[in-house]
């Protein structure tokens, strides 16, 4: 994409800027931000747009129609692989090292037929969309507990419609993140591994992102949402109970599940460490063909 | 004579869907219930309905009704306009006809729903790309219909036209218009419903700001009676809208053998014999 | 040369222009959305014709056929008998419109409490997508039975199945066909949407694994198919018509 | 054996109803040829639709063998004014006129039987594998009467049955039509505007007026039984009738419409 | 005016072609009244297609003022047999007559008062505002007279167009053809069953054979250019050419086909 429409600028001199994310509790720091003033501080004047399906996240954001996107650390090395030209320019969430807080559970039936870990080896496992984080970071973890992950069949389905499917029988298990983990838990399900935190702890498992020729052009606009989102992020971290009224305000999530699901952490800057892990394991199990070049898919500030 | 007849006639017809229709919601009630189907990913539909009440009350839900309407609405003007001129002229030119036919076969069958980066990328995730979508899938549906009626002319009506030199436009606009009329009064309605579903769809997929945005959000939000409100209030919608155009139907095709009031009482009566 | 043999060669040249503008249009195109041609052609040819993708191409076939053919003889079913019972027609039709204007994703949940994910699932999207239009055709084609045939009909005792048959069937066939028409797309389309979920197996599955994962050639590739698949699927359905429908020619396009 | 008493039809119009007939009451008795002459428009057509029962009357009774007529009647068969709309175009002339008698079981070889028997009657014993829109005018007209005369009704009706076919063809017919009510005790109710064919055919004629219509007479038909194209037609008395129901006609058309005023 | 040189016309058939219509020719001149009749099925409609440049003759021209006619002239009107079907359902009875006027560069008044006069003269004048399928059967043909009149064409092709109206409105209209011709130079193509309107209403009568049809005869009605119904119909030549007509058709008629045979 070259050139790219012109940032506009609202009335008291703050950039117009639009930010596609999926509607998912990740977006708490996006609207805390907008709403304790922390872009507007930053000469940022953010809206936020939701969109349910990434795939229309990342041309959005190519075309600069939203300046900023979202997708998940699998889907921007995929992106990235096909040739687009996209740069992750801040965390947007992550996980922890209490498994007990992870965002993101495998669970199954109580009488299902799987019981243990071990057991997964040959499940049929839901996840929300094959060859990504889901299926990736499930088979880490599963290796980092010494299992066979070669047998593991994978079905993709929406998040919602998961726990009936495994109530069914349509699946052996399912993977699950945070509210549907709330929901799942109090259907009765048991949950056998927390993955996000089990594949590998502190990891970023979403990125901000921009488009490489508005990264090129608008260093400081880009900069200054990246000093902004470590704010929102800290501020976020520090009132968890404000992160979980943003998004049920904002995304009419179900506020009983939400006030009792984990958060992801909300880290500051751009993590590279976890990426490369992440990286050596997507290209293992197929998720990609060949390991990202990091250093072209990460914004390396603005002095560049 | 249309209009007072025609109110005269729904008024037992009236009575009689909503009998049916709520002894359809209380069985959906009743299964719901007692376990038959599952409650808890299925609400019953007094719960779906108290979800449903408070929005009513709000002005959000009205918001994303009248956006969602919108974007049907005008969806369907444009692929009402695009598509009745060329229908007619593949319907009544032979060879335009066979020219693009490959072209017309090849391109019917694409889903829109995997178009979606290619029209973000062109297009961008505003209310254009929805319109484009929905268009896109409701103008093949009404290029057919058109195609079919004009080509189902009645030969001596046509010749008829020639004989008395009316022009090409003319015999489009007098004759053939009129003789497609029925099927593309059916191809509306069909392609009503695909205009609807894919203003919605879109709205769900790329969060273009309307009823499927809220499903979509709802959804995600583990709140499915909220979730079953905006789908009813989806479905609400397309029945409103049909009973808008089967209005406009009976009162655009009172000629037809359908509609002749005469006819059908008689073969009512006789049915009922 | 008639004009039958004229219209088909007309098409070839209609259709060979075309591929020709995409072709030079894209050649040198770098955009990763818009590859060119050539290279979906060779991605096509690769993928449709391995041992894997002939497999998808038989599970969606299978699907999409089973379907269809519910849908289309469930619609003209129903169809024809709400067209002849006015007092059915008022019942229950609000209750279809309401079904008809919910969008197949939206109840896919459904589908799935009904009959889990197998094949079924995928079927019952399918036909329940593409019962709509040849409902509605039936519908309309039978209620709009001319008067005098309908007259004869009653006068000479032609009634029940007979009359269904010979009569109401025969007279609606060219707006049924229409329906078909329009029903035979639709299902394609219902079946890359059937296999967004469950799946993992069939032309909707790679397109939308493709989309997923920026794949946006094979992804064209894909719809490439959809398209020779919607294109061959009409074209069979024009040579079924012909044969069943043989007084139609007579209609030697009047205009 | 058919009594219409008192019926009158309206239609609804934009602005109330129209009514198209007024009154009209008449018997047909067995074995009778009953014929309803009148002005272009006066609602003869109307008057056999309600006697079939196609059409409900607004007011008044149909009566066939003392049941109240609410559908047609299976000993009833029906030749339609319209007669090229009322030929199926998806059926060859043989399966059109067949169709009526595969509810009277009969086998598949009397039913051909009489096709092809009806079919040569009417001088279409070669078109019987064609199309009905591959037929003239008059073809088609005659393949409507050979299907009504395949069916052996007990009661025939018919609405200008014979106005697309030419003179001698017409007479042929009309003495077919004599030939089988006296074979098989058919009673027949006719609409024709050819006064020389009514007089010709009918043992009464039934003189409407003009809309909304009321029978203006009927009258007696007292030719000897045996009719003949040309001695018949040649008999004093003939010419008396039909100079009478003509001049009948006349006044019917003239009474206060301003036909062909200018 | 109007040549037609040895058409013939073939139509095709599950076996090979049929021929319809084997070998016409035929001139209609300047202000001619020209009738065709024949046996039903003769190939009249097939011929007066071709006439018309409807259908393309196998074999054969027709000119039109020299001009080879490939399609519809302007200057044609036609009645077609199927008068019916050739009305819009979608129109009222004024919509349908007033159609083919608006490209004759009139102005609204213009065509609104021709057709209220056209209207009038077939007896419809109240009858505007219906819709065809709002009609009697004869009112319909009359519409679609009333279309033809109104179009003022030089050339009006009339395909048995009294058929269905009662026998008082058929002289009246009758006479109202003769006037229209005597009034704006009309050359008439006319088809007919009834031979006493062909003798009535021609300066020629031309005879169709049985299909595949050839022109048996064309014969020259010399009564005077005057006609009325009671004098001209009294003329012992008019019963001559009648019953000369009339012979003529029965020949063709029976001369291979077993019509009525039983
Ligand atoms: N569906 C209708 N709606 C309104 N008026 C009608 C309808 N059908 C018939 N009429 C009117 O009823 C009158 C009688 O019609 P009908 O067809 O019975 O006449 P008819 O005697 O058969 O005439 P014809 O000899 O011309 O066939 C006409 O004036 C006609 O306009
Ligand atoms: N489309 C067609 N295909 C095959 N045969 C046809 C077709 N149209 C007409 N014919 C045949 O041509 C012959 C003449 O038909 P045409 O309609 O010209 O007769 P006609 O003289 O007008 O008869 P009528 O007085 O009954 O109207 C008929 O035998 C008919 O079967
Ligand atoms: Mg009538
Ligand atoms: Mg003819």
């Amino acid at each position: 994409a070259c050139g790219g429409p012109e940032l506009t600028k609202s009335a008291d001199g703050r950039t117009a800027l639009r930010v596609g994310i999926i509607p998912t509790i990740d977006a708490a720091p996006l609207y805390l931000g907008v709403s304790e003033g922390i872009f507007a501080k930053h000469g940022l004047d953010v809206s936020v747009h939701v969109a349910d399906s990434g795939a229309a996240l990342i041309p959005a954001a190519i075309k600069q129609e939203n300046q900023i996107g979202y997708a998940n650390v699998i889907s921007d090395f995929q992106a990235a692989e096909q040739g687009l030209d996209i740069k992750l320019i801040h965390n947007c969430c992550g996980t922890g090292s209490d498994p007990a807080k992870d965002v993101s559970r495998v669970l199954v039936k109580p009488d299902g037929p799987i019981r243990s870990v071990d057991d997964l080896a040959h499940a049929n496992l839901a996840v929300n969309s094959l060859h990504n984080i889901g299926e990736v970071s499930i088979k880490m973890a599963l290796e980092k507990r010494g299992v066979d992950v070669s047998g593991i069949r994978f079905t993709p389905m929406p998040y919602s419609d998961m726990n009936d499917a495994l109530k069914r029988g349509d699946v052996d298990a399912i993977w699950q993140v945070e509210p549907n983990v709330q929901a799942a838990l109090a259907a009765g399900f048991t949950p056998l591994i927390s993955n996000f935190v089990e594949a590998r702890p502190e990891a970023t498992l979403g990125y901000y992102l921009t488009s490489g020729a508005f990264a090129k052009q608008n260093p400081e606009v880009v900069k200054a949402f990246s000093d902004a989102l470590d704010e929102a992020n800290r501020f976020a971290t520090e009132h968890p109970d404000k992160a979980r009224e943003a998004v049920v305000t904002n995304l009419k999530f179900n506020p009983e599940i939400v006030s009792t699901a984990n958060l992801p952490t909300y880290p500051q800057g751009l993590d590279r460490a976890s990426a490369q892990e992440y990286a050596t394991y997507a290209v293992r199990f197929g998720a990609v063909e060949k390991a990202p070049n990091l250093d072209e898919l990460f914004w390396s500030g603005p002095g560049n | 004579m249309t209009a007072v007849h025609a109110a005269r006639t729904a008024r037992p017809g009236w009575q009689l869907a909503a009998g049916t229709v709520v002894i359809l919601l209380v069985l959906e009630e009743v299964l719901t219930r007692t376990g038959v189907l599952p409650a808890d990913y299925f609400p019953p539909v007094s719960q779906i309905g108290a979800a449903l009440l408070p929005e009513l009350a709000g002005a959000q839900l009205w918001t994303q009704v009248g956006q969602t309407l919108q974007g049907w609405f005008v969806a369907l003007l444009l692929a009402t306009a695009l598509a009745v001129p060329l229908g007619l002229l593949l319907g009544t030119v032979w060879w335009v006809r066979g020219l693009t036919r490959p072209i017309v076969e090849f391109l019917r069958p694409v889903p829109s729903v995997a178009l979606i980066p290619l029209v973000v990328l062109a297009l961008g995730t505003g209310k254009q790309s929805e319109l484009f979508l929905a268009t896109f899938a409701a103008f093949w549906q009404l290029l057919v219909a058109t195609t079919a009626g004009a080509g189902a002319v009645d030969r001596v009506t046509a010749e008829t036209a020639r004989c008395y030199g009316l022009t090409r436009v003319q015999t489009l606009r007098w004759v053939a218009l009129p003789s497609a009329l029925p099927y593309l009064m059916t191809g509306i309605r069909v392609a009503s419903a695909t205009s609807l579903i894919l203003v919605v769809t879109t709205e769900i997929l790329i969060g273009v700001p309307g009823l499927g945005a809220q499903i979509s959000l709802t959804r995600a939000g583990g709140s499915p009676d909220l979730m079953y409100a905006y789908i009813i209030v989806t479905g609400l919608l397309g029945w409103l809208i049909n009973i808008g155009l089967t209005a406009g139907e009976r009162r655009l095709l009172h000629w037809d053998a359908a509609n002749r009031d005469d006819a059908n009482r008689d073969a009512a009566n006789r049915g009922s014999r | 040369m008639n004009r039958r043999t004229l219209s088909a060669l007309l098409g070839v040249v209609g259709a060979v222009a075309t591929v020709a503008i995409w072709w030079l249009a894209t050649e040198n195109s770098t955009s990763v959305y818009f590859p060119p041609l050539s290279r979906i052609l060779e991605t096509a040819w690769e993928h449709w014709l391995s041992a894997e993708g002939r497999a998808d191409i038989a599970a969606s076939i299978g699907n999409l056929l089973s379907g269809l053919a519910i849908g289309v003889v469930l619609g003209i079913v129903v169809g024809v008998a709400l067209g002849q019972v006015p007092l059915l027609h008022r019942a229950l039709s609000p209750s279809i419109e309401f079904v008809r204007a919910i969008p197949a994703t939206a109840l896919l949940p459904f589908a799935m409490m009904l009959f889990g994910l197998g094949t079924e699932m995928k079927v019952f999207l399918i036909a329940l997508g593409c019962v709509w239009p040849v409902l509605l055709n039936a519908l309309d084609g039978t209620r709009s039975l001319e008067p005098t045939l309908r007259d004869t009909a009653s006068v000479y005792g032609i009634t029940g199945v007979r009359r269904q048959l010979n009569i109401v069937l025969p007279s609606a066939a060219p707006r049924i066909a229409s329906g078909i028409r329009v029903a035979i797309p639709l299902s394609l389309i219902l079946t890359v949407t059937s296999e967004m979920v469950g799946s993992h197996q069939g032309i909707g599955f790679v397109i939308v694994d493709a989309q997923n994962t920026f794949r946006i050639t094979d992804m064209w590739s894909g719809v490439l198919l959809l398209g020779v698949l919607g294109f061959a699927l009409t074209w069979l359905f024009g040579l079924a018509e012909k044969l069943l429908l043989p007084w139609e020619k007579r209609a030697e396009r009047a205009l | 054996m058919l009594e219409v008493t008192n019926i009158a039809k309206e239609f609804p119009t934009r602005t109330g109803t129209a009514r198209v007939v007024d009154d009209v009451s008449f018997t047909v008795g067995e074995r009778e040829f009953f014929t309803i002459v009148g002005p272009s428009g006066a609602g003869k057509t109307t008057v056999l639709r309600c006697l079939t029962g196609l059409a409900k009357p607004t007011e008044g009774s149909v009566r066939f063998n003392g049941k109240e007529v609410t559908g047609p009647p299976p000993e009833f068969a029906v030749v339609f004014q319209d007669y090229a709309r009322s030929l199926m175009a998806w059926f060859t002339v043989r399966r059109n006129v067949e169709l009526p008698l595969r509810n009277l079981g009969l086998s598949a070889a009397e039913r051909r039987q009489r096709v092809d028997t009806a079919l040569a009657q009417v001088g279409l014993a070669e078109a019987g594998s064609k199309y009905p829109w591959q037929l003239s005018g008059g073809m088609q007209q005659r393949v409507a009467i050979a299907r009504a005369i395949a069916y052996r009704p007990q009661v025939l009706i018919m609405d200008e049955p014979f106005a697309s076919v030419d003179a001698q063809t017409r007479a042929d017919l009309e003495d077919l039509l004599l030939r089988v009510r006296d074979e098989t005790d058919l009673a027949l109710v006719f609409v024709t505007h050819d006064v020389d064919e009514a007089v010709y055919l009918s043992d009464r004629v039934a003189i409407l007026s003009r809309s909304p219509s009321r029978i203006d007479e009927i009258v007696p038909i007292d030719l000897p039984a045996e009719r003949d194209q040309i001695g018949t037609k040649e008999l004093p008395e003939f010419a008396r009738l039909r100079a009478h129901v003509f001049s009948r006609i006349r006044v019917m058309v003239n009474s206060t419409e301003p036909a062909s005023a200018h």
